[in-house]
């Protein structure tokens, strides 16, 4: 059975279950062929899901949810990342301490492209606008890297905390003179990296059992890394098609990246989905979503596929 | 050959203001390093220091040529580091897109040299067509080609199409219309139909035009190539090269991708020029 | 056999309509070489263009051989020299002529025969592999006569052919034009803005005058067939030239 | 079966019409085939799009498009000016401008000429959108790096042009400056410039598409929260297609605009060159 | 006062050196008239442009006025007139007129006025606020002259300057030009292809031959500086047209 699985960023150990899984055969042994789609900068996954293009995307939740609304009917499958790897990652001599007071008349560097809900929720929870000024923040859309932090053009830049943290601190700058707020810490984590596919794809019963078997064959792989992290690093370098990628910055992100899925067996805790809506809710006068979604994610795949 | 002295010395000055500029560019990020480290740099250490960054925000000449060196001659050309195996994934695609969109050009140049319905309607608009950001929707292009199935290097190959089908649909509708009246005149004073006046005479006359737009569409091929490798970040070519340079924060390995397009460019440019050469001579246009 | 009778042409310009021709009345007989002169803009272009079908008379009538112009163009029934050679600068000097005969669908034996022999006609033989630009203007403007004769219509009409040329070898090509035209008794309309040229070539000179354009005088030559190039400083050629050179100064405004 | 019928009515219809008009060649005429061409496109958009359910996340039709430019209008203006007046204009003014002053420098240099053509010719022909990234490393995020990346685009097609427009006069020309014996400024400006108006005309109007091209691409390496590259990936994140599209379409309104402008000032400066004096008869 | 002494001039070219003059001997008096003619490539051209100082010779001593030919340019000794018109399509008339002056540092009133004065001379008052393009080849011409004629150069070099146009026009052309040099007793030289216009100008003529170019015969006129036009009827003329003639077939070789 085909099967494609489109990322929602490049090969790289984020993505690390899938690839180990297909690498070790776990797909192989469940009867599968999956095809896994590497993303890009301004590739939006829910467009490919919605296109066609793919079977199952890896997507963050505020933007599956925000698509929702927008009349796409994406389902939540799965949810092998429990927690959140979001955070802000400023200079100290910026001079901010604390969220609460000091990110008036900064600026600050977010990702867009579907990926700014988080942070406008955060920021509407602090009551600061996103349009500047000086009882506001400054928002840059932060291109592909680290350089506005370097450069000091932001104050402080979104980072994850399995990645561009660390190339901040692989450009020379010591983890003293930063200071960084998580998202978790912060009370603002949302979901990130679940599994959606359409609606439509789970009235199909073949396709169900397909989910199922990729969804098992999965969570296996995504065990595997997590315990044998420089073989998931190697496996995710040979994927990589750019050549770009170092075994170490892989493997100290397949190590960062096993400390979020640690909690999660694959199947979406209704309460973190419930913080999740509650935080997108809050948005004020432009919410990320307006009102409670229904349907949003289902057990039925991870129910059968976790059963034994 | 006499046009070498020249070339050098241009080349020699930039490398020069090139190496200044690297210089400059990069101290205040040698100083500020040495600010956190709580020293002082003395002048000499600070040159030596912005010359050999790891994350320079210039990459002086020699650490560029150091990447291209690497690039091309340290890696098996199989090896996904190897900017030769890049550049071939971008050359396909190019040449590809370029095949595409010359034809696409010629063909409707024929039409509009032909019919006038055609050149009326489609001129206009084939303007118009250039001032759509194609590039900015390249992720878009990609993403629709990817639900039709369609995936690798076709999809670069139509936005490098795109971008290469107007310089040749331009120069050949002009080359196409060149023949003056007299020669027009000639051709219908033997009563020659169409097809013939198009074979024997409007087509020859084209050529040169053509080829001309020739090679201003296959570097606008190349850069459109670029451009679609650009948004599917984790796929190989030149243009994801420069996209994981910048992800990463590696210059070094952004200038040399850069300049390997460029290496490319000129040598695809001279390869048209080439052919022009040869086809130009067997027909005896060339002096 | 020309016919023209009352032929008007009028072109619609931006401008307003320009009366290229008005009312020209002429009869060519075949076999006769009539010369075309008069001030620029006077239709000597239109009139030869007319007859060949190249333009429409908007007014009158015009028959060639008893056809229609354009029927006799299908008919294949002319040669045309411009001022210009007109070669194409991608064929060689054969290619050049035989072009005409591939268009027309001679076969091949026939084509590279009549190439041949045009080619000995215009004093060429040798330079049929060589490609235009590697004549020299003579050469160019002989080799564009040879393709107009190539395929032997009937009739032959040049505008200026030797316009570019300068003046040594302009008397050459018209020595070898005439000793053509005796040999092949062909029908020739000939377009040209100098006096000595027109008196040195015709059987006929039809003097034109514009806006609009009309024939103003027609004077028929004495000269007899056998004509050196010395006739040119006898009496008669004299009075000729000076009776052309009157014809076109009455029909010359005080414009320049 | 029905509908692939109608589309192809829809076209066969508008293109005979087309055939129709354009037999008549005035003015008039000429302008409404490329109307009805246009149009056609459109209607034929919109009813494949509705015929074949094509779901409005990877195109959606016209009317959708439309309304969403009613909709949107401050944002698609702030946009404009972001991008198009500050990145895309300074930028291709800045360019031009240096372009100009650097052919005139070098004009007198055969030798500089024959050094910098050469190499000018080749970083023309380098695709420049690689160097974004870096310009906006180097100028920050707001519109300097755009306008930085659209000079660097715009700088060697000007220069190139521009300097072969200074070599373009004739030799006639020329040696008439020569016999009168006049200094270099006087034959600068009284020939060579006036001469070179056309080739430089040509560079500009090559050069309008690529500024546009190079602002809007600038942005997709960082930018703030506004801006035409911005906003069609944001909203692409968003999958307000829609919106994605009016901003395509504003984009292509802006080119053929800036395109036209420079056209008509070409054709106030050039009114004695041959095309030009065609065009008007 | 024009002198050259065994002046030669060889181009280097890519196949090889050009002998465009070889060993020209010639000295041109205060006022004369002097014509040059031959088949293309002979010179003509070139020998002008020496005098100008747009060419250097590669041998022998050329004086204008006792200076260096350089000398007297820089000191405004020409006017050139050549073949085309040449004038800047940007400027109008009178503008292209008074662009000399503006040069030479003329001030305004008196450029004016000057514009004025040229443009009665050679007939075209009332177009100076036209551009070139909205003119007759033969009034563009004139134009041309007239700017030649604006500063008051002694020497006025003309190529050619009537080549281009028809016959009719460039009688009347020729006409004028004699009545200005008249009026003005400027020192001329004249390069035509024309016999007739040659003789009819002129008060020497000089013929040259190619390969190496040089002079091969030089004849002076007797005819009488005021010439009517029907003076190229005349037994004087036609007997001078043909020495010309002579000459020029003598230096041609066979080739066309
Ligand atoms: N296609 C055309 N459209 C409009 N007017 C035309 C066209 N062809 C010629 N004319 C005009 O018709 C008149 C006669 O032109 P024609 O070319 O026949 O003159 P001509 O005697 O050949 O002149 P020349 O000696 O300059 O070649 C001129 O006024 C010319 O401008
Ligand atoms: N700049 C140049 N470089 C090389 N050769 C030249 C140059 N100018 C002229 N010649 C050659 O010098 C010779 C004389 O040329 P010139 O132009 O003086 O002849 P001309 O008598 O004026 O001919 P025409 O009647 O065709 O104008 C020719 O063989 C020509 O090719
Ligand atoms: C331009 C751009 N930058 C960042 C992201 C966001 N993103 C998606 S997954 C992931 C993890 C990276 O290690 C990140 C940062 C994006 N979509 N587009
Ligand atoms: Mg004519
Ligand atoms: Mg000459």
């Amino acid at each position: 059975q085909e099967l494609t699985l489109q990322l929602k960023w490049v090969t790289q150990a984020q993505f690390g279950g899938y690839y180990v899984a297909k690498d070790k055969g776990f797909y192989e042994e469940e009867g599968l062929d999956v095809t896994i789609k590497a993303g890009g900068p301004d590739i939006a996954p829910t467009q490919v899901l919605a296109g066609g293009g793919a079977d199952v995307i890896v997507e963050w939740m505020p933007a599956a949810l925000a698509a929702r609304e927008k009349g796409l009917p994406l389902v939540n499958i799965a949810q092998p990342f429990k927690s959140s790897g979001m955070m802000l990652t400023c200079l100290k001599e910026s001079g901010i301490t604390d969220p609460k007071t000091d990110f008036a008349g900064k600026t600050l560097g977010v990702w867009f492209a579907g990926n700014e809900y988080p942070f406008l929720s955060w920021m509407h929870t602090l009551g600061l606008s996103t349009e500047g000024g000086t009882d506001g923040v400054t928002v840059l859309k932060q291109g592909f890297n680290v350089d506005p932090l370097l450069q000091k053009q932001a104050a402080c830049i979104s980072t994850m905390t399995y990645n561009e943290y660390w190339q901040v601190i692989d450009a020379g700058i010591a983890p003293e003179d930063l200071v960084t707020f998580k998202y978790e810490d912060q009370g603002v984590a949302t979901l990130e990296d679940g599994l959606y596919v359409l609606e439509s794809t789970l009235e199909d019963e073949a396709k169900v059992a397909d989910l199922e078997k990729f969804v098992r064959a999965s969570m296996k792989g995504w065990k595997y890394a997590e315990e044998n992290p420089e073989e998931a690093a190697e496996i995710v370098l040979e994927n990589d098609e750019t050549g770009a990628q170092t075994i170490e910055h892989q493997t100290r992100m397949m190590t960062e990246i096993a400390k979020l899925t640690a909690g999660s067996n694959g199947a979406l805790d209704e309460a973190d989905y419930q913080r999740t809506v509650d935080i997108l809710l809050a948005g004020g006068s432009d919410p990320v979503i307006s009102k409670e979604p229904e349907g949003a994610w289902s057990h039925a795949i991870t129910d059968k596929a976790l059963a034994e | 050959m006499r046009n070498l002295l020249p070339i050098l010395t241009v080349l020699l000055a930039i490398v020069a203001i090139w190496y200044v500029a690297a210089i400059g560019m990069n101290s205040t990020w040698a100083r500020d390093q040495a600010a956190r480290a709580e020293t002082r740099l003395s002048a000499g250490d600070l040159v030596i220091q912005t010359l050999t960054l790891e994350r320079p925000v210039l990459p002086a000449p020699h650490q560029v040529a150091a990447g291209l060196w690497e690039g091309i001659a340290g890696q098996k050309i199989t090896s996904k580091r190897s900017l030769v195996w890049h550049g071939w994934i971008t050359l396909s695609a190019t040449l590809t897109g370029f095949a595409i969109g010359s034809l696409a050009g010629i063909l409707l140049a024929v039409g509009i040299v032909h019919d006038r319905a055609m050149d009326q309607s489609v001129m206009p608009w084939a303007v118009a067509s250039q001032t759509v950001p194609i590039l900015a929707i390249a992720p878009m292009v990609i993403v629709v080609f990817a639900s039709a199935g369609i995936t690798g290097l076709l999809p670069k190959a139509v936005i490098a199409a795109w971008l290469s089908f107007f310089p040749v649909l331009v120069g050949m509708v002009k080359g196409l219309r060149t023949p003056d009246r007299m020669q027009l005149d000639l051709m219908r004073s033997w009563s020659a139909s169409r097809p013939q006046m198009f074979w024997r005479l409007r087509l020859p006359s084209s050529l040169p035009y053509l080829f001309a737009s020739l090679k201003v569409g296959i570097a606008a091929a190349l850069v459109g190539t670029i451009v679609g490798e650009l948004p599917a970040g984790a796929s190989a070519g030149l243009g994801a090269r420069l996209l994981s340079g910048s992800y990463y924060g590696q210059t070094v390995q952004i200038w040399a991708a850069l300049f390997a397009a460029a290496a490319l460019a000129a040598g695809l440019v001279i390869a048209v020029g080439r052919i022009e050469a040869v086809t130009l001579r067997r027909m005896g246009l060339a002096r | 056999m020309i016919e023209a009778n009352a032929v008007s042409l009028t072109f619609q310009t931006a401008d307003g309509p320009v009366h290229a021709l008005k009312d020209v009345d002429l009869s060519i007989g075949a076999g006769e070489f009539v010369s075309f002169i008069g001030p620029s803009g006077c239709g000597k272009t239109t009139f030869l263009r007319t007859i060949a079908a190249l333009e429409s008379p908007t007014g009158g009538a015009l028959t060639v051989n008893g056809m229609s112009p354009d029927e006799a163009r299908r008919a294949r029934a002319y040669g045309y020299v411009f001022q210009a050679p007109g070669l194409y600068p991608w064929r060689t000097i054969a290619g050049n002529i035989s072009l005409p005969l591939e268009i027309m669908g001679f076969g091949k034996a026939d084509r590279a025969e009549r190439v041949r022999r045009v080619l000995e006609l215009v004093d060429l033989e040798g330079f049929g592999g060589k490609f235009p630009w590697q004549l020299s203007g003579g050469m160019q403007q002989r080799a564009s006569i040879a393709r107009a004769l190539a395929f032997d219509a009937d009739i032959l009409l040049m505008d200026e052919p030797f316009g570019a040329l300068d003046e040594i070898v302009r008397d050459r090509l018209n020595e070898a034009l005439l000793e053509l035209w005796r040999k092949t008794g062909k029908t020739i309309g000939f377009v040209t803005h100098s006096i000595p040229e027109a008196v040195y070539l015709s059987t006929r000179i039809v003097v034109m005058s514009p806006r609009p354009g009309r024939i103003t005088r027609i004077i028929d030559s004495p000269l007899p067939a056998e004509r050196p190039l010395d006739i040119r400083d006898t009496p008669e050629f004299i009075a000729l030239a000076h009776e052309v050179r009157e014809g076109l100064r009455e029909g010359h405004g005080d414009d320049i | 079966m029905t509908g692939a019928l109608s589309i192809l009515a829809v076209w066969l219809g508008a293109w005979g019409l087309n055939i129709w008009l354009a037999r008549f060649g005035t003015r008039a005429t000429r302008f409404l085939v490329a109307l009805i061409f246009g149009l056609t496109i459109v209607v034929l958009w919109e009813m494949i799009v509705r015929i074949y359910a094509i779901p409005p996340v990877i195109l959606p039709p016209p009317t959708q498009i439309a309304a969403s430019f009613a909709a949107n209008t401050a944002i698609l203006w702030g946009d404009f000016v972001q991008t198009i007046v500050k990145g895309a204009l300074t930028g291709w003014l800045l360019g031009g401008a240096a372009a100009i002053l650097t052919a005139i420098a070098i004009d007198r240099s055969p030798f500089l000429q024959r050094g910098l053509l050469p190499i000018g010719n080749f970083v023309a022909a380098l695709p420049i959108v690689g160097i974004a990234p870096i310009l906006v490393m180097w100028f920050g995020f707001d519109w300097q790096s755009k306008a930085a990346v659209v000079v660097v685009m715009v700088f060697f097609p000007i220069l190139v042009n521009m300097v072969a427009g200074l070599a373009a006069t004739d030799r006639m020309q020329r040696d008439l400056m020569a016999t009168w014996a006049a200094p270099y400024g006087q034959s600068l400006w009284k020939l060579r410039l006036p001469a070179a108006m056309p080739f430089l005309f040509n560079g500009l109007k090559i050069t309008t598409t690529l500024a546009l091209i190079g602002a809007i691409v600038a942005e997709f390496f960082g930018s703030p929260t506004k801006g035409m590259g911005f906003r069609i990936s944001t909203a692409v994140g968003r999958l307000d297609l829609p919106l994605v599209w009016a901003e395509i379409l504003v984009a292509a309104i802006a080119g053929s605009l800036f395109y036209g402008i420079v056209a008509l000032i070409e054709k106030k400066v050039t009114f004695w060159h041959p095309s030009q004096r065609g065009q008007r008869g």
